[in-house]
């Protein structure tokens, strides 16, 4: 067996957890109790996992507005999570930044990011910070197709280079940024093949395979930490609802989501593949899918039973460290 | 009615402008800047529209005009003049200005659209250093004639990096105009002058007024730069407001109405130029000044304004002036907290009363 | 000398600091400034510096440390500790201000260069949107000790693009600093600050001022962020004065000091936080406020700290506060516009005599 | 003959006025007569004049804070600039540009750019408007090696192959940003190769050599005034002088200049390639030189008697149409 059965557990158990989160956020949203803008990761949880499922805390990632999912698989808690985009003072950021600014130092989690574009440039920064240290510390950014156009992307591309930071720029290749095609946006044929040209190694996988995912990450991870510089990694995935929770996708196929449901569903295919390869048993999935109904139905309860902050203590504070 | 302001006439919609003749039907801000935009482009084939997702569905299996801008604000246009005059773009908001900038140079009059002002970090050059001094630069000889729209404001509980009002920041710089309406009749008009001004003007839309509705004249009409509206107007204290800041601000005035205090409330509609005029000639009668401005405190428009009339209208004032404003934060996302943070009715009542008691 | 100020003290070269002791030697802006970054970086390994030619010679044949950045400040930085704590970058300043911000929150203390300041354009998400909103979006759990250095300012002719003081702009943003030195002595003690401080600090050195002189203490000291200096105390008339225009304030004092009318000079020294006790206190005593500002006048300091005055301060003033900034326009090239775009010694006086008079 | 006598005559003399028009301006600047920040062009002038020669008024271009070559190129009055790069009153952009700033809209010369990068984004809408108004205008930009990793650079590149833009983007590879390396700053191998990554065509040739120059921009051209959208042209050449006027070059190898000029000067390899085709005679050209010569002395001349401006109607007038 290739894989470790703690390992193939970890990991199911790290997407199970990603795709129960982001259906009952979107459960939530629509009962009105999650405000704001929420972008749910449901459908692309292998490539969260397969990227972080290595790391260590010291490790960085810095993701995006749709970040729920890369959180879950860099070990912040959901509970703390679940709080944070309701809004709740014992949220990760006390109720201060949302779903789109959640962030947990302490995991390595070095925030969603609500601009298109913004990560790349700072996760550039924690690489450099591992290289200046030399703590043989990662740091991945992740990345989408529409993001992949933003000069802030590209330029951090490019300086990654330049200064051989131990960075792995992943694209999550997903189709679509809002309701526009990648192929539109995107006016290469190819974006591994763009991202090849500013001197990095440049991969293409397939998102929805947790596997070829990983194995693919793992090389980059450990070339980073030797010291051989940034690549990138581009996955192919699915997103299996609007860009934000609510919009009606009247820009998608008839019938595109739901065959895409059914074929190119990453949690199907880990366990079809798992189970065919006599790697786990259904059995044991199945009870790991209620325990985690469970967890994240608690994370709902406590976080509708958390407090809210207090504007006259809250609203003014963490502005700075002293001012 | 008062006879503080010399240029008011009688108002529709919040509005001191002369009545336009014709039909007229009540309309949603948003609805207001979609019949503006939509009857320039008709009226002028140089005039486009360009952004994320402005129409929506590129290269897409579905829909077209999936979205028509993800306020809705230009929604139809694309199916009525097509993707050559309504354009989808990468995200690419230096790009997306730069192309505006660029053709508005040679003839074209583009409408950008940053779809949450918030996101001028990654396009600021462009529109700064670029579109906005490039008439001076070249001694006078070329004009820029563009109009960048955003949305602006808190409210969404959308967080800190969609819920920024950076009027300010603009308004500093030379070179450019800055229009923030406070209702549909004021959108539609200073849409059509946006566009068809020769000038580079920041058109900031609060997102939280979008359905507001108001009686919008059918025709097209433009109101002129730099004139202030009178939405309410007294003799007590001048309150001025700008964007969604003029709907508290008249419900203050309404409130303390009823106390037999009357309130000048100007809605300046422009920043830049700012109709500091109507400022001053009701600060002279009033005595008493308290601006209200979603905005963050230092260097604001709220004490831009301040100093301004500190500066000129010294000898009017009767009170110290009061600035009511964001506090010196981002903008929180928990709804207790960003509603803590926007200024609201209670406290431009509070400031009212506190200049009133000094 | 006046005791207009109880927390002033004995100055030495323009500042108000209790004296440092230990040896002093003549030094300019820029070595100050040299000195100050290079101490860091010896006492603390996470000091790394980064930005366009901060060394310079990278990849090229000839010497390295060819520029230590074009003004010279990094100058000797690269030799002493070596390319692997400063950084020449490509010409990405996005990717620079991001680099830092990153870093910052990872465990450096990186000083990222803007070579000119003017270049926010295209680095100004990174800056508003990141690095100053880091620790409030995350509940306090994140810390971004970070210093952005820049040059700023218009008198090199450089033309309008790289000319500019946008102090303003940054002063705007909440989670940021904003330190601008007006002498050797301030530019090494405010540095040593920046650099220890835990948030990010925007540094702003006025391009005319880096071969000024004047006595500077060769030990490490650090200011507080806040506190104003009073380079000249007066009880007729308060003027503050930020950057080089302290120079021209000074200029202007010395010159009515013979006439007999005192001028109270205040040196903000940083912008953001703002000593605005100091201000306040001194308008007490004087009643007239002159604000003289590089800046443009629309949301500016200026009118910053004369709205600051005119809420808070109201009943100390006996006359119309006075802002003496550049106009509302780019910096032009010429040089006779130039020097009639930016504030002087004549315009302070001008102004000092205008609220005597009035 | 595979170019015509005018053609090669036009080439030459536009080339000779470049040169000298520099070197006259380091002259006058080391000598007081022009202020602020200049970046002199001499030794890349094949590149602006091959890809301005057929241009119209109404094709456009935009620049780079190297800007002087491309302005004579696209025809603009050498006497014009020369009172704008002294500040005077009578520049072509009434001495508020200067040389950063110098621009003259009416010969399609759509500004230097002292920001950079701040180009290309803008050549974009010069070329949308072309192609908007179906005029078959082309617009092209000036980059440099350091330029080409500014963002938004490379966003405008991805966004003229999206639009498909007739923009041709001229990428003057001289080796140095400011002291930085080409080769360092540019991750890549092949700035040319990265931007072939883009989606557009991508040609790298010898800008020394007018003719090649020539030849692949014409193709460029051609293809985006037939709707074939973008091309990207890198063109070697060598910067004769410092950085910015009065530059000491610490950076730069021994003899590195001195033997470019010896070995890699376009202007004596035209001249060499004319003659030794029986194409031009020296002393034609030898003629030009003396007209060019007497032309700038009177631009230089009349730059120097010409007034300056008044603050009192100059400073605040322009910066808007009407305000
Ligand atoms: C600078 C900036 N521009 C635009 C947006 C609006 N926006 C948010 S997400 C998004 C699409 C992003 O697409 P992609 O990178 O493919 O990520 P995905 O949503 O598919 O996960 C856009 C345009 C933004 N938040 N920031
Ligand atoms: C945004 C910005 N960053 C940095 C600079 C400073 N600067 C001016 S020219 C230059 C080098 C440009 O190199 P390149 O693009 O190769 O053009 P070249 O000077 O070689 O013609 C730099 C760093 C600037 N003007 N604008
Ligand atoms: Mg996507
Ligand atoms: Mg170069």
């Amino acid at each position: 067996m290739p894989y470790q059965e703690d390992f193939l557990l970890r990991a199911y158990r790290s997407m199970r957890t990603i795709r129960e989160f982001e259906e009952r956020c979107i459960k939530e949203f629509m009962g009105g109790n999650i405000p704001g803008f929420v972008h749910a990761s449901n459908g692309q949880e292998a490539i969260a996992v397969a990227a972080c499922i290595d790391l260590s805390d010291s490790d960085i990632i810095g993701s995006t507005h749709r970040g729920h999912g890369h959180c879950i698989a860099k070990g912040c808690d959901v509970g703390g999570m679940m709080k944070e985009v309701m809004g709740r003072s014992t949220g990760l950021c006390k109720g201060k930044g949302g779903s789109m600014h959640i962030a947990d130092i302490d995991k390595g989690m070095l925030g969603a990011n609500a601009i298109v574009g913004g990560g790349p440039p700072l996760v550039n920064g924690a690489a450099l910070a591992a290289k200046t240290l030399g703590t043989k510390n990662v740091a991945l950014s992740f990345n989408g197709d529409g993001s992949a156009n933003q000069g802030t992307t590209m330029e951090a591309m490019n300086m990654a280079v330049v200064l051989q930071l131990p960075h792995i720029f992943i694209y999550e290749n997903n189709g679509y940024a809002e309701g526009t095609a990648a192929n539109y946006g995107l006016g290469c044929d190819s974006l591994t093949d763009r991202n090849a040209g500013f001197g990095m190694p440049a991969e293409y996988v397939d998102g929805n395979d947790f596997f070829a995912t990983y194995d693919a990450i793992k090389v980059a991870t450990q070339r980073a930490r030797d010291g051989g510089g940034p690549t990138s990694i581009e996955a192919k995935c699915v997103r299996f609802d609007g860009h934000f929770i609510g919009d009606p996708q009247l820009y998608r196929g008839e019938d595109e989501v739901k065959n895409a449901r059914k074929t190119e569903d990453c949690l199907k295919i880990f366990r079809a593949r798992v189970i065919k390869e006599g790697w786990l048993k259904a059995a044991t999935m199945n009870a790991i899918d209620k325990e985690i109904v469970a967890e994240i139905e608690k994370a709902v309860a406590d976080g509708l039973a958390a407090p809210r902050p207090d504007p006259s203590t809250d609203l003014l504070s963490d502005v700075y460290s002293s001012y | 009615m008062s006879t503080v302001h010399t240029k008011g006439t009688e108002m529709t919609t919040n509005s001191n402008d002369a009545k336009i003749g014709g039909k007229t039907s009540i309309k949603a801000y948003r609805e207001a800047l979609n019949d503006a935009i939509r009857e320039e482009m008709r009226r002028d084939p140089t005039v486009i529209v360009l952004g994320e997702e402005v129409s929506g569905g590129a290269g897409c299996d579905g829909q077209d005009d999936a979205y028509g801008g993800v306020f809705g604000v230009t929604k139809g246009l694309m199916p009525e003049v097509g993707r050559e005059r309504v354009i989808d773009t990468p995200i690419s908001e230096a790009a997306i200005i730069g192309a505006a900038a660029g053709a508005a140079n040679n003839g074209l009059r583009p409408i950008a659209e940053l779809m949450f002002f918030d996101f001028i970090g990654v396009s600021f050059d462009q529109i700064f250093n670029q579109a906005a001094k490039f008439r001076y630069m070249f001694g006078g000889k070329s004009k820029t004639p563009m109009v960048i729209r955003g949305t602006v404001g808190a409210g969404w509980r959308a967080g800190a990096q969609h819920s920024s009002i950076l009027h300010s920041v603009v308004t500093h710089i030379p070179g450019l105009k800055v229009v923030m309406p406070s209702n549909a009749y004021d959108a539609k008009g200073l849409m059509v002058q946006a566009i068809r001004d020769e000038d580079p003007v920041i058109f900031l839309e609060h997102k939280v007024m979008y359905n507001n509705e108001c009686e919008v004249p059918d025709e097209q009409y433009a109101i002129p730069f730099g004139e202030a509206a009178f939405p309410r107007q007294g003799k007590d204290v001048t309150i001025v407001a700008i964007s969604n800041m003029v709907t508290h601000a008249i419900a203050a005035a309404d409130i303390l109405a009823k106390e037999g205090i009357t309130c000048d409330v100007i809605d300046p509609r422009t920043v830049s130029p700012l109709d500091d005029e109507a400022i001053l000639e009701s600060v002279e009668v009033t005595g008493r000044l308290v601006v209200v401005d979603e905005g963050n405190p230092r260097c604001g428009l709220a004490s831009d304004i301040a100093g301004i009339v500190a500066e000129k209208g010294f000898f009017s004032l009767r009170a110290p002036i009061r600035t009511v404003t964001a506090p010196h934060t981002p903008v929180p996302f928990a709804p207790e907290l960003e509603d803590a943070y926007v200024p609201n009715v209670d406290k431009v009542l509070a400031a009212v009363r506190d200049v009133l008691g000094a």
